[in-house]
């Protein structure tokens, strides 16, 4: 990295007034790279020639850490993958470690999982959504956005104890079964949900400089798109059916009716549109699975000590919020992975940020990087 | 009766009995501006705070939040208590800096924005000086503040800062144009410059100008929001971006002069806003037998268009650089030329030759 | 299409180009292949009709010392038919180099690059092999059983 | 046609902008959602994990941990160091009891595998900053609590309900 900034220094031979390149080193602190990413960005102007992000300010180890944790242990180690939706790749990693082992989790332990999961989606998009129009300008929703995220966290504090780090979906089941004040709470809070949805679109959809904002900008075309291994909602947003719910579903997520949301124009704005839809559809998930959810166990019968099967390995994927969360598990007949290995949306979403930006302008790079939905834990892991 | 005139007439008399008593009648004409400017410093030094307090309070609601409330009753004193310690705190300075531009711009940006005041007529008869070119003085003064930020962004030896200002000197120029061009139709109806002259004849004429004058009266509000960096238009220090623009290398009281300047110029281009097109210290109509002193009224107005402006600030997305000049070129320029040619004809065919 | 299905398939149309296609005991398709062969191995598997696995989904590495050998791993999935693939490649410990995909998919790029980071694992052709996770100048490989700690890692008591 | 367009342009605008300050307008005039932290404190529901605690039977007068080391082995982070002793009367009792709460990540593995009701989590107790970081590292004197004997707290903030898998394992 040194040689590049330092390659930036010489003066053009040619001419004694040669210009140079503007090298602007975004990060590690800065306000919108939402965490310790680093952008080194040359502008020419305010017009962007490139952008070259660089990763690992945040790199936990948390693959290697695993290896040496035994597979519960490794659920506490999947909340701090993507700390905003730690849900999500809880339901991944157990997800893996069951179909790793055979495993079947009852069936009230999956409705609940379908519960929390989605309303984890609703916390992350809200976060989401908040951080994305900070980025833009308005700060305004994301006060907002934080101030309904507080309810969601309310209940999951309620059932698990815990607000941002869950450790409630484990191998087999749940932690803990619901409180019976939970599903009336959790039908209380769609409800006052649901409008909100609209107030944040008052505020930005049709907003006419939001709307110049991201209209056109950031445009994926699907080949690209699939090419470049993005994923998730930001996929969504160019017109590719991709969503795992409906592609490879696990849970019971073929047994409720949902739409996948789809935006053809794939820039800035349909990405936000995916996610403000799927807002509302995971309010229907949650309404669904509420009303299956029956009484029964929480958790398979299982084997105290687990151990995965000698050479069996197994890569599981599902849709966390920011996109397709895959977990490849290594079994060797210990009660320790041989290897983990965390395929995160961000990670390959943000793969296309320079591409995208490449002869924006530098306030694109922040609507770009806020509509592809990052979380630097996930990226760096 | 209690009216702005009859205050200051009587303070005016007192001071000059206050001059023979001392024996400095004939130095009246140097000293008196000094006090003027003086109690207009004090007036604005508080103003402003209050306006800090106010935008605070004003984003909190709109938040759901409460804002600041620990400092003085309803958090009234967290601005003076935030003020002593910006005069405290140390003054970082960037090594590399251009020395003396940099320590001269926080201060022009102040002076600058400052001087606006000079002329704003607060009821009638209150006013620093009643210049006959006030809107054109204003205008010509505000584009200081450019060469501040420019300076600032400079001497600052930061890209960020760098980038801000230029993006600053970009913005203000091309708003500048509309701002005037949106005056444009006040001055040919009124047929004066000065901004007491403005208020009298919407006093005779018996209407305030924005209602033939809406088209004038947003552009104008927009223009000045530009003008004074605000959200949405406060891509120089857009902290998402640059955080924080020109004045990122600031600190202590030189930041804390930048942000004054920045409120002061929301002062001036309300305050503007308010005489041009909502009367002045004009009472609302059907209101005036209520003998309300006119500059309750003025700053009641006052604070309802700066109210706007926060708003605007907490609501909106902010615009990127480049749509910020479409926006200024091929909206509000536009739009401001049809407004004069329409208020030409249409005043031409109501009163033949003109207002005069 | 059941895995057995596919899997005759895929015996059927890469007979030459595979070692061997095995459905696992969790019932993952997983094809293992040559250095030599993976290449036009991936390359057939995204543009022939009936497979065309537009999306890598993940690529990564298994070390296991006591073979002497790294897998590489490549995980595909076809948005339009539905399936998933799982591509094996082994490679040498000492001298591992194996071709690039990033010309087959481009989101290869940086799912190589945290392999080279974190295995050593050279991939040939690749257009900015560099250290993705670890700074620039770090001499080791983390994610190799080998890999010293340092005493960084607590291990549990 | 542009020229129509160019104005419905900036008409729709202007209307859209004004649907969004009618949202910020509407909330400037609602109330506030905040909590004012120190004065206002919400009550933790019961199952929070706030604070791990060693339950001190004060009728035996003894802790009720058996050093069993099954929270010791359950813990992915190795925060928690016990010692036992075999007493006269062939029971095991813990000596000494040390958690550090600077590792701990309140996974709650440890209060799980619990098997003689010896660790809790309290909801009460939850301002859990200090000033020197050697103070996280609590002995059993510090993180003991006796249960109150009111029938409502009773119920324990986390049932042993969790996968039995959570500990037992090395």
């Amino acid at each position: 990295m040194t040689d590049l900034l330092l390659s930036q220094v010489k003066l053009s031979g040619e001419s004694q007034f040669g210009t140079d390149e503007y090298v602007v080193n975004m990060g590690p602190q800065h306000p919108a790279t939402h965490g310790v990413l680093r952008l080194i960005v040359k502008l020419d102007g305010e017009t962007v020639k490139e952008t070259i992000p660089v990763l690992g300010y945040l790199h936990r180890s948390i693959e290697k850490i695993s290896e040496n944790r035994t597979y519960p242990q490794c659920i506490t180690y999947t909340d701090r993958v993507d700390y905003v939706s730690a849900m999500s790749v809880n339901l991944a990693f157990a997800l893996a470690t069951e179909r790793l082992m055979g495993i079947e989790a009852p069936a009230r332990a999956q409705w609940l999982r379908m519960v929390f999961v989605e309303l984890q989606r609703l916390a992350s998009h809200l976060l989401w959504m908040g951080a994305f129009a900070g980025d833009i300008g308005a700060l305004t929703p994301f006060l907002y956005g934080l101030r309904e995220r507080e309810r969601i966290l309310d209940l999951f504090e309620m059932t698990c104890g815990q607000r941002l780090t869950y450790n409630y979906i484990r191998i087999g089941g749940v932690m803990i079964d619901v409180l019976p004040e939970f599903v009336p709470k959790c039908r209380a809070f769609l409800d006052y949900f649901e409008p909100k949805i609209a107030e944040y679109e008052g505020l930005l959809t049709y907003n006419p400089i939001f709307l110049e904002r991201t209209k056109g900008v950031g445009v994926i075309s699907p080949e690209v798109g699939i090419n470049a291994g993005i994923c998730g909602p930001s996929l969504r947003g160019s017109g590719v059916s991709c969503d795992v719910r409906k592609q490879q579903p696990y849970l019971f997520y073929d047994q409720v009716k949902f739409n996948e949301c789809l935006e053809t124009a794939g820039d800035c704005w349909s990405r936000y549109k995916v996610r403000m839809n799927e807002m509302r559809e995971s309010i229907s998930i949650i309404r669904q699975s509420l009303d299956r959810l029956e009484p029964g166990p929480i958790e398979a019968k299982m084997p105290p000590v687990l151990k995965a099967p000698t050479n069996s390995e197994i890569y599981s994927r599902i849709e966390s919020s920011r996109g397709e969360m895959g977990v490849y598990l290594v079994g060797d007949g210990t009660a320790k992975p041989w290897k983990v290995k965390y395929r995160c949306a961000s990670f390959s979403n943000l793969y296309l940020l320079d591409e995208l930006t490449r002869g924006w302008k530098v306030a694109d790079i922040m609507a770009v990087l806020g509509s592809l939905d990052m979380i630097v834990p996930e990226v760096d892991r | 009766m209690l009216t702005g005139e009859n205050i200051v007439q009587l303070v005016s008399g007192l001071l000059h009995w206050a001059y023979a008593q001392a024996g400095i009648s004939s130095l009246a004409g140097v000293i008196d501006p000094i006090i003027s400017a003086v109690v207009m410093f004090g007036f604005i030094a508080v103003f402003v705070m209050f306006l800090v307090w106010m935008e605070r309070k004003v984003s909190a609601h709109m938040q759901s939040r409460i804002g600041p409330n620990r400092v003085g009753p309803l958090g009234l004193l967290q601005t003076v208590a935030d003020a002593i310690k910006l005069t405290i705190k140390e003054d970082v300075k960037p090594v590399n800096r251009d020395k003396v531009p940099y320590f001269i711009a926080p201060i022009v940006a102040f002076v600058a924005t400052f001087m606006g005041m000079v002329v704003i007529p607060f009821d009638k008869g209150v006013v620093v000086q009643d210049l006959n070119v006030g809107i054109l003085y204003i205008i010509a003064i505000t584009g200081f503040t450019v060469i501040a930020i420019l300076t600032a962004g400079w001497s600052s030896n930061n890209k960020y800062a760098l980038l801000g200002g230029f993006r600053s000197a970009a913005q203000i120029i091309s708003y500048e144009v509309s701002l005037v061009l949106s005056v444009v139709p006040i001055i040919m109806i009124t047929g004066t410059l000065s901004l007491s002259g403005i208020v009298e004849y919407q006093k005779q004429a018996g209407y305030w100008f924005i209602l033939p004058q809406i088209v004038a009266f947003l552009i104008f509000i927009t223009s000045a929001t530009a003008e004074a960096n605000r959200a949405p238009f406060d891509i120089p220090e857009a902290e998402s971006e640059l955080i924080g623009g020109f004045h990122t290398e600031y600190s202590g009281v030189k930041f804390a002069m930048f942000f004054l300047g920045e409120y002061i110029a929301v002062v001036v281009s309300s305050a503007v806003a308010v005489t041009l097109f909502l009367g002045g210290w004009l009472p609302l109509p059907y209101l005036d037998f209520l003998h309300i002193p006119g500059f309750v009224w003025f700053l009641a107005k006052l604070l309802l268009v700066i109210y706007l402006i926060m708003a605007f600030r907490w609501t909106f997305p902010r615009l990127r650089v480049d749509q910020l000049m479409d926006f200024g070129w091929k909206v509000l320029i536009p739009i401001s030329i049809i407004n004069i040619l329409a208020t030409a004809v249409v005043w031409f065919c109501l009163y033949g030759k003109g207002a005069q | 299409m059941t895995n057995d299905e596919l899997k005759s398939k895929l015996e059927a149309d890469f007979k030459d180009q595979v070692q061997s296609v095995v459905v696992t005991a969790q019932k993952e398709l997983v094809i293992t292949a040559t250095v030599a062969q993976y290449l036009s191995l991936c390359k057939q598997l995204r543009d022939k009709s009936g497979y065309e696995m537009n999306h890598l989904s993940s690529l990564t590495a298994v070390d296991y010392p006591k073979e002497n050998k790294i897998t590489v791993v490549s995980h595909l999935w076809s948005y339009k038919n539905c399936f998933q693939l799982t591509v094996k490649v082994d490679v040498d410990r000492g001298n591992s180099s194996i071709p690039t995909l990033f010309g087959i998919w481009a989101s290869a790029n940086w799912f190589e690059r945290e392999v080279f980071d974190l295995y050593g694992v050279v991939f040939e052709g690749h257009p900015n092999l560099r250290r993705i996770m670890m700074p620039d100048d770090y001499q080791k490989f983390p994610l190799r059983k080998d890999f010293a700690d340092d005493g960084f890692i607590v291990k549990p008591s | 046609m542009g020229i129509v367009r160019y104005f419905r342009n900036i008409l729709a605008g202007l209307w859209n902008l004004l649907v969004g300050l009618s949202v910020t307008t509407k909330y400037f005039f609602k109330g506030t959602t905040t909590q004012q932290y120190p004065e206002e404190r919400l009550p933790l529901p019961v199952r929070s994990r706030s604070m791990i605690k060693l339950i001190y039977d004060d009728e035996k007068d003894q802790f009720n941990c058996v050093a069993c080391l099954m929270c010791m082995k359950a813990c992915p982070n190795s925060c928690i160091k016990l010692e036992g002793v075999r007493q006269a009367d062939g029971k095991r009792r813990m000596t000494t009891f040390k958690l550090d709460f600077s590792t701990c990540i309140f996974c709650g593995y440890c209060v799980e595998a619990c098997g003689f009701d010896a660790l809790t989590f309290v909801s009460e107790e939850y301002e859990n900053s200090v000033y020197k970081r050697g103070s996280l590292l609590q002995d059993e004197q510090a993180m003991k609590w006796v249960r109150p004997h009111s029938p409502a707290a009773e119920a324990a903030p986390i049932e042993n309900t969790a996968p039995a898998t959570a500990g037992a394992q090395s």
